[in-house]
C-alpha cells in the first residue's frame, strides 16, 4: 500500500493545462523526487496535494483514503504537510511561536480556558512550549527561539520552515525547493538532516529540487516532469541516463 | 409602461453621472490597484471651482469646465505625490486607510474654509430646456450629461488603447516592475492617470452643480461610494464596465425608489455591492484571476 | 538621498505647511474672540451657551441660527447689554451629534453659561436635555419640533428647562391641511417628505390626520433622505397618481431640488410644505418660475416691511452676504426671549431666568408675537407663505 | 513552580492597580472633584477603548480590514435599549442582550464576507455597516431615524470600569494562547496557515464575532449614557473614527489600541472648541502616521513593564558610554 497515490490528475488555467492526467505515488517511508524544468507544474501538483487549488479531474488518496477538493487544513489534519519555494513564515512572529501555531491543530485547552486562565492553560501552554522547542532544536534553532522570523538569516529560515512543517506530525511532508538559496556545505548538511527525519518520523518525503547533487544523492525515486506530463519515473540511475529527460531540460540538439 | 419609460429616462441620467465619476475610479485602480476614497471628494472640490470660476470670474460654462478639470487635475497629482506614492510599496491596507484619510481632509478643509453652506449654481449658466416625446419629459441637461459621458468614455477609451500613453498605462497595470524595467516612467504614468481621473471628476462635479445647481462640502461622499459600487459592478479597472455599472445602477436606484421605498435605496445599492463581491469579485465584466501560490 | 525618502519629505512638508496654516487660523479666531470680550472683567458677563450643529450632517442649519444669535447678542450689546451686563456668547460645535451635544452642554455648564441657545435638532436637544435638567439651567431650542422635546411623555411631565422657539409639527402640519382644503380646495393630495428627521416625519403625520378627518383622500405617500439630490423615481410615480397637492416637509436643500425636478416632469399641482422651507436658496435652485403656486407655513416673512424683521434682515445681509432663513431667524429670537426673560426676572440666575421664561406673555419677535404655554411652546401665529414670482407673500 | 509564583505575582501587581485606579476615580466623582464634563470624556473615553481594542481584534490581529464595527455598536445599543426601556428587563439582560445581537450580526455578516480579501472586504463591512443603518432607520419600533430618546443612565462609572477591564482581559487572553496564535497567523499569511492546519475561515468569524460582540457591548454602554440614540450616530463615519484610533495605537497592539483611545478622547476635549479642525487633524493624523509609520505608533509590539526596563536599560548603557 503506498502512502500518496494520485490518479489522472488534471488542473489548467484558463485553458491552458498546467498538470494533465498526472499519475503518481509515493510509498511508506520512501523518499521520491519531483524534477522538471522551470514552468513544468510541479509546484501546481504540490498545490493540488495540499488543497491550495482544486483539480479539474482525477484523485488524490493519503493512505488511501480520498482527500481530493479537501480545504487545505483538514488535507493538513490527515498528514500532509508542505515547505514553500518562496519562505512563507509568519515573518512578524518569534521563531518558537511559528512552531507553535503548527501545534494548534491538538491544542490541550479550550477557548474558554484560555480566556479565563484556568491551570490547564498554563499547563497545556507549557506542553505546546516544550514541543515546539524540542522541533526546534532538531533544526539547531533552539537558540533564536524569541527571534522574530523574518530575522533570522536565510538558510535558517528554510531550516525553520521544515521544522514548523514537520511540528504539524505528518505522515507525508512535501519540500518546495529546500536547498534554494544554500551553499554546498549547507546544502550537504540539509540532505543529512532530510535523511535522518524522514528515518526518525518514519515520514515519507516528495521534494522538488534544481540541485540535482541533493536530487540524486537522497531521493530513493524520481518522476521528471514536463509541460505538466509525467515523462519519465525511476532510480537516480535510471533518470540520469533517460533520453527524453535530457531533451526536455537541455534541448534536442545537445544530441 | 410611459411611467416606466419615464423611470428610465431619470435613471439613465443619474447613471451618467455616477458613470463619470466611476471612470476615474476605476482609472486609478487599474493602475495603482487604490481604491481612491478621495475620488468623490475631488469632485467635489471641481464643483467648488465651477462655482466660483461662474459666480466671481464670470466665466461661461465651458471655460469654467475647463478650469475645473484642470484644476483638480492638478490637485489630484499632488495628492498623489504627497498622500500616495511615499505608499506605493506597503500595504494596500495602509493606502486604503490614507485615502480615506485624504477624503476626510479634502472635506473637512472645504468646509472649514468655504463652511457648510450650500452654494448655488446660477441657473443663468445653463439654461434649462424641456422636451416631451412621446409622452416623456426630457431635458437638455439630461442629453448633455448623458452625450458627455459616452463621449468621455469613447476619448479615455482611446487614449488607453490607441496612445502611447494608454499602452504605458496598461504595461503598468499589468506589471509595473517589468513597465519599469521597459524604461517607462511609471511615476509619470501614474501622475497621468491621477490627472486625467481627477479631470473626469471635477467634469462631474460641475455637471452636478448644472444639474442639481446646489452644492456643499459633503456632496462628494455618497455619490463618490455609489460611483465606486458602479466600478466593481462593471468591473473594477475596466473603462466599459464603470460606463455600464454606473447606468446600471442610476436605472436600479430609481427603480428602487419609484416603486419600492425611497428609504431602501441606499441599502440596496450597498446590497449589490455586497452580492457582485460575493458573487463575482471581478465584476460583470472582469475575468477571475487567483493568488500565486 | 534615496528618492523614496526625498518623496516622503515633500509629504511632510507640504502636511506641515496645512498644520501650520490651521494652527494659524485657530489662533487667528482666539486672538479675535479674546480681543472682543477683553473689555469686560470675568463676572461683568452673562454668559450665554450656544451649542449649535456647526459641523456634520447638519451644520448648515447651526451655522444660520448661530448667526442669528450673535447678531441678536450684538444688538443687545450696543444696546447697553442686559441687566447692565454685556452677553458674553460661548459658541460651541455639537458636530451634529447626539452625544457631542451633552458633552458640549456640560462643558458650557463648567464654563458657567445661564442658559443655552439651540442644539437645532430634536435628538441633539434631547441628548442635551439631561444635563440642562440636572443643572437647572434652560435650554432654549430655536429649531426643535418634535412634540416630546419639552414633555416627558411617558411620565406625561414637562420638562421644567426646556423650552422651544418654534412650533410644534402637529401645529404646521393642520395649519396646511386646512389651506389646502379650505383656501384651495383640494380633495386629494399626495405627501413626499424627508424620513431622515421627525420633524418632516411630525409634519407629515399631523397633515395627513388634518387632512382625512376633513374628508380629503391621501393617494400616495414617499419618503426621501437629507441628502438626497435625485427625487424623480417617487417624483414619476406620484405623477401617476394624480394628485391635485403635493406635501413636501423637509428642509429647503433637498426641497428646492425636489421642487425643481417635480416641475420639469410635469407636476404643475400646487405644492405645499413648512418652515424648513425658508431660505433664500429656495429661488436661487428651483427657479422663480417653479415655485410659483408653493405654499409654506412660516413664522414671518422677510419681505414683511415690519421695521424689527427689516433691521433684522438687513444686518444678517450685510454680515452675511445673503438674507437669513428661518434657523437665523429663530436664533436671533431665541436669543432676545432670552435677554427679555432676564429683563424681566431681574437676575442672571438660570432657575429665575426660567421661571421668567415660564411667565412669558405677548413677547414680540421677528418671528410673531407670542406667549409661552404651559407645555413650554410658544403660542403664536403661524402664515402661509406663498411664492409668487419669486417673491414671498402672506397669504 | 517558579513560574506559578511569578505569574501570580503579576496578577496581584495588576489587580491592585486596577483597584488603585477605580478608587481614586471613584473617589473623584463621589466628592463632585470630577465635575460632569468630565465624566461624560471618561466615560467617553471608556467606550472608544472598548472600541478600539475590539476593531484591533479584527483589522490589527487577524488582519481583516473591517469598515461597519459603528454598526455592530449600533445593534448592541438598540439591541440593549429594547430589552431596558422598552421591555423593563435590568441593565445586565440588556448588555447580554446586546452583546449577543451584535455577535449574532457579526457572524451572519462574516460568514459571507470574510471570504474577501484585503480592499474588497473593507468596502463590503463598510456596505454592510450602512445597511444595518439603513434597516435600523425603517424599523417604526425603535423610533426610525428619530431614534429612542429616554433612555435612563445606568452607565456608570463602576460598570464602565468592569466592561473595560473585562473587553481587554478577554482579548489579552485570547490573544496570547494558541488560538490567538492561530488567529494571527492568518494575518501573517492565510495560505501558509491554512497549510499548518489553521482553518482561516473560522478564526476569522471567531475573531469577527468576538469584536462585535464587544462593539456591542461599548453600543450598550454609550445608549445608556447618552440619554438618546439614533441610528445616524451610527454612520461610517463612527467607523472611521474608531479606525483612525487603532491606526495610530498600531495594528495588532492592544495597549496601542488603549493608548490612541485615550489619547483621541483628550484631543476631542482639547479641540471641543475648534470641532472642525478637529476633523482636519484625524486626517492629517491617519495620512501622517500612514506615510511614516504605516504600523501605528507602537506597531504591532506591546508596551509592557519589559518594555519600560528595556527603555531605562538602553538609556543606562548609552550613557555608561559616555
Amino acid at each position: 500500500m503506498s502512502r500518496l497515490q494520485i490518479n489522472n490528475l488534471s488542473k489548467s488555467f484558463g485553458g491552458l493545462s498546467a498538470v494533465l492526467n498526472f499519475d503518481f505515488n509515493v510509498g511508506k517511508q520512501e523518499l521520491v523526487g519531483l524534477i522538471g524544468p522551470n514552468g513544468a507544474g510541479k509546484t501546481t501538483v504540490f498545490n493540488l496535494i495540499t488543497g491550495v487549488y482544486k483539480p479539474d479531474q482525477g484523485t488524490i488518496c493519503l493512505e488511501d483514503k480520498d482527500i481530493t477538493g479537501l480545504h487545505p487544513y483538514d488535507i493538513c489534519k490527515k498528514g500532509i504537510a508542505r515547505t514553500f519555494q518562496n519562505i512563507r513564515l509568519f515573518n512578524d512572529l518569534t521563531v518558537l511561536d511559528n512552531v507553535k501555531v503548527a501545534l494548534h491543530t491538538d491544542v490541550p485547552y479550550s477557548l474558554t480556558t484560555a480566556v479565563l486562565r484556568l491551570p490547564t492553560f498554563f499547563k497545556g501552554e507549557e506542553q505546546i512550549s516544550r514541543q515546539a522547542l524540542d522541533y526546534l532544536k532538531i533544526f539547531d534553532l533552539d537558540k533564536k527561539k524569541d527571534e522574530i522570523a523574518s530575522n533570522l538569516p536565510y538558510g535558517e529560515q528554510r531550516r525553520l520552515e521544515i521544522a514548523r512543517a514537520l511540528a504539524t506530525r505528518p505522515s507525508l511532508l512535501i519540500l518546495d525547493e529546500p536547498a534554494a538559496g544554500m551553499n554546498p556545505n549547507e546544502t550537504q548538511e540539509l540532505m543529512k538532516l532530510i535523511n535522518w527525519i524522514k528515518e526518525e518520523f518514519h515520514l515519507s518525503i516528495l521534494l522538488i529540487e534544481h540541485d540535482m547533487s541533493l536530487v540524486m544523492g537522497v531521493c530513493e525515486r524520481i518522476y521528471v516532469l514536463d509541460y505538466g506530463q509525467i515523462i519519465a519515473e525511476g532510480t537516480p540511475q535510471e533518470i540520469r541516463n533517460n533520453k527524453r529527460v535530457i531533451e526536455a531540460y537541455l534541448g534536442e540538439e545537445v544530441e | 409602461m410611459l411611467e416606466f419609460m419615464q423611470q428610465l429616462v431619470n435613471g439613465l441620467s443619474l447613471g451618467a453621472i455616477y458613470a463619470l465619476i466611476a471612470l476615474g475610479y476605476t482609472m486609478v485602480y487599474g493602475i495603482i490597484m487604490l481604491i481612491n476614497f478621495a475620488h468623490g471628494d475631488i469632485m467635489m472640490v471641481g464643483a467648488y471651482v465651477g462655482f466660483f470660476s461662474i459666480s466671481i470670474l464670470g466665466s461661461n460654462i465651458v471655460v469654467a469646465m475647463i478650469f475645473a478639470m484642470v484644476s483638480c487635475a492638478l490637485l489630484g497629482v499632488v495628492i498623489e505625490k504627497v498622500a500616495y506614492k511615499p505608499l506605493r510599496n506597503s500595504t494596500r491596507i495602509a493606502a486604503l486607510i490614507t485615502a480615506i484619510g485624504v477624503s476626510l481632509f479634502l472635506e473637512y478643509i472645504t468646509l472649514y474654509f468655504l463652511t457648510a453652506q450650500q452654494r448655488v449654481y446660477p441657473d443663468s449658466a445653463f439654461p434649462l430646456h424641456k422636451y416631451e416625446v412621446l409622452g416623456l419629459v426630457i431635458s437638455n441637461k439630461d442629453i448633455f450629461i448623458i452625450v458627455s459621458a459616452v463621449i468621455l468614455m469613447i476619448i479615455l477609451q482611446y487614449i488607453i488603447k490607441r496612445t502611447k500613453t494608454g499602452k504605458a498605462m496598461r504595461a503598468v497595470s499589468l506589471d509595473r516592475e517589468a513597465a519599469m524595467l521597459m524604461g517607462i516612467s511609471v511615476d509619470r504614468i501614474v501622475s497621468v492617470t491621477f490627472a486625467i481621473g481627477s479631470a473626469l471628476a471635477a467634469a462631474a462635479g460641475v455637471m452636478i452643480g448644472l444639474y442639481y445647481n446646489a452644492i456643499n462640502p459633503l456632496m462628494g461622499i455618497i455619490p463618490g461610494l455609489k460611483a465606486f459600487v458602479a466600478a466593481v459592478l462593471g468591473g473594477i479597472g475596466l473603462i466599459p464596465g464603470a460606463m455600464v455599472g454606473g447606468f446600471l445602477m442610476g436605472v436600479l436606484e430609481t427603480l428602487v425608489s419609484g416603486y419600492g421605498s425611497s428609504m431602501y435605496r441606499d441599502a440596496v445599492a450597498f446590497g449589490v455591492l455586497i452580492l457582485i463581491l460575493l458573487i463575482k469579485p471581478t465584476g460583470l465584466f472582469g475575468k477571475n484571476t487567483g493568488e500565486k501560490v | 538621498m534615496s528618492k523614496k525618502g526625498f518623496s516622503k519629505k515633500v509629504a511632510l512638508l507640504v502636511l506641515a505647511v496645512f498644520m501650520l496654516a490651521i494652527v494659524a487660523g485657530c489662533g487667528g479666531d482666539k486672538a479675535s474672540d479674546k480681543a472682543s470680550d477683553g473689555d469686560n472683567k470675568v463676572g461683568d458677563t452673562i454668559k450665554v451657551g450656544i451649542n449649535c450643529e456647526l459641523s456634520g450632517a447638519v451644520a448648515s442649519y447651526g451655522d444660520n441660527a448661530r448667526n442669528g444669535a450673535l447678531i441678536a447678542i450684538e444688538e443687545i450689546n450696543k444696546a447697553g447689554g442686559v441687566l447692565g451686563k454685556q452677553l458674553e456668547p460661548l459658541v460651541r460645535d455639537n458636530q451634529s451629534k447626539t452625544d457631542e451635544a451633552m458633552n458640549v452642554s456640560a462643558a458650557l455648564v463648567d464654563e458657567g453659561m445661564v442658559a443655552q441657545i439651540g442644539p437645532l435638532t430634536s435628538g441633539a436637544v434631547a441628548g442635551s436635555t439631561p444635563v440642562m435638567m440636572e443643572n437647572q439651567i434652560p435650554l432654549i431650542a430655536p429649531a426643535a419640533t418634535a412634540n416630546n422635546v419639552t414633555v416627558d411623555e411617558k411620565a406625561d411631565k414637562v420638562r421644567d428647562y426646556i423650552f422651544r422657539m418654534c412650533y410644534r409639527d402637529s401645529d404646521q402640519g393642520q395649519r396646511m391641511a386646512d389651506f389646502a382644503i379650505d383656501t384651495l380646495k383640494v380633495k386629494n393630495a399626495a405627501i413626499f417628505g424627508s424620513t431622515s428627521d421627525d420633524y418632516a416625519k411630525g409634519l407629515a403625520k399631523y397633515f395627513q390626520e388634518e387632512f382625512e378627518s376633513k374628508g380629503g383622500t391621501i393617494v400616495a405617500v414617499e419618503g426621501f433622505m437629507n441628502g438626497d439630490k435625485e427625487f424623480r423615481g417617487p417624483l414619476t410615480k406620484i405623477r401617476g397618481k394624480n394628485p391635485e397637492f403635493i406635501y413636501v416637509p423637509g428642509y429647503y436643500t433637498e426641497v428646492s431640488v425636489l421642487i425643481k425636478q417635480a416641475r420639469d416632469l410635469g407636476l404643475s399641482v400646487p405644492i405645499g410644505g413648512g418652515d424648513g422651507w425658508d431660505s433664500p436658496d429656495m429661488v436661487k435652485v428651483a427657479g422663480a418660475e417653479a415655485l410659483n403656486n408653493t405654499y409654506f407655513t412660516n413664522h414671518y416673512s422677510v419681505e414683511d416691511p415690519d421695521p424689527a424683521i427689516q433691521s433684522f434682515v438687513e444686518a444678517y445681509q450685510a454680515k452675511h452676504k445673503k438674507a437669513p432663513d428661518s434657523f437665523a431667524a429663530l436664533g436671533y429670537d431665541s436669543v432676545k426671549l432670552l435677554a427679555d426673560a432676564i429683563t424681566r426676572a431681574d437676575s442672571a440666575d438660570p432657575v429665575k431666568i426660567k421661571e421668567a421664561l415660564e411667565k412669558t406673555q405677548d413677547f414680540t419677535g421677528i418671528t410673531g408675537k407670542m406667549s409661552i404655554d404651559e407645555q413650554h411652546n410658544p403660542v403664536k401665529n403661524i402664515v402661509v407663505i406663498e411664492y409668487k414670482d419669486g417673491k414671498l407673500v402672506s397669504r | 513552580m517558579e513560574d506559578k509564583r511569578r505569574r501570580w505575582g503579576k496578577f496581584l501587581l495588576e489587580v491592585i492597580v486596577l483597584a488603585a485606579l477605580f478608587t481614586v476615580v471613584q473617589y473623584l466623582i463621589a466628592t463632585g472633584l470630577l465635575n460632569r464634563y468630565y465624566q461624560i470624556n471618561l466615560t467617553l473615553m471608556g467606550i472608544n477603548i472598548i472600541l478600539a481594542v475590539s476593531l484591533n481584534l479584527i483589522n490589527g490581529f487577524t488582519g481583516q480590514l473591517s469598515l461597519g464595527h459603528a454598526g455592530f455598536m449600533a445593534i448592541g445599543a438598540f439591541a440593549s435599549v429594547i430589552m431596558t426601556t422598552l421591555l423593563g428587563y435590568p441593565f445586565m439582560i440588556g448588555i447580554l442582550a446586546g452583546m449577543l445581537a451584535a455577535a449574532v450580526a457579526g457572524f451572519i455578516i462574516g460568514v459571507p464576507t470574510l471570504r474577501l480579501k484585503g480592499d474588497y472586504l473593507a468596502i463590503a463591512t463598510l456596505g454592510f455597516g450602512e445597511i444595518i443603518r439603513v434597516v435600523l432607520q425603517n424599523i417604526d419600533y425603535i423610533g426610525g431615524p428619530a431614534g429612542i430618546s429616554g433612555i435612563s443612565k445606568m452607565t456608570t462609572w463602576p460598570v464602565l470600569f468592569i466592561a473595560t477591564v473585562i473587553t481587554i482581559v478577554v482579548i489579552v487572553n485570547m490573544i496570547n494562547s494558541s488560538y490567538g496564535r492561530a488567529i494571527i497567523s492568518v494575518r501573517e499569511d492565510e495560505i501558509a496557515a491554512e497549510i499548518m492546519g489553521v482553518n482561516t475561515t473560522k478564526y476569522k468569524v471567531l475573531a469577527f464575532v468576538v469584536g462585535a460582540g464587544f462593539a456591542g457591548l461599548a453600543g450598550a454602554l454609550y445608549a445608556h449614557y447618552f440619554y438618546i440614540i439614533k441610528p445616524e450616530t451610527f454612520n461610517f463615519l463612527k467607523s472611521f473614527d474608531i479606525l483612525v484610533m487603532v491606526v495610530l495605537g498600531g495594528l495588532g497592539s492592544t495597549t496601542g489600541a488603549v493608548i490612541a483611545a485615550a489619547f483621541i478622547t483628550a484631543l476631542n476635549v482639547v479641540l471641543q472648541e475648534y470641532a472642525a479642525v478637529r476633523m482636519i487633524i484625524y486626517a492629517l493624523i491617519l495620512i501622517i502616521v500612514m506615510i511614516y509609520r504605516p504600523q501605528g505608533l507602537l506597531g504591532n509590539k506591546e508596551l509592557t513593564r519589559r518594555s519600560f526596563d528595556k527603555i531605562w536599560s538602553g538609556r543606562h548603557v548609552s550613557s555608561a558610554n559616555k
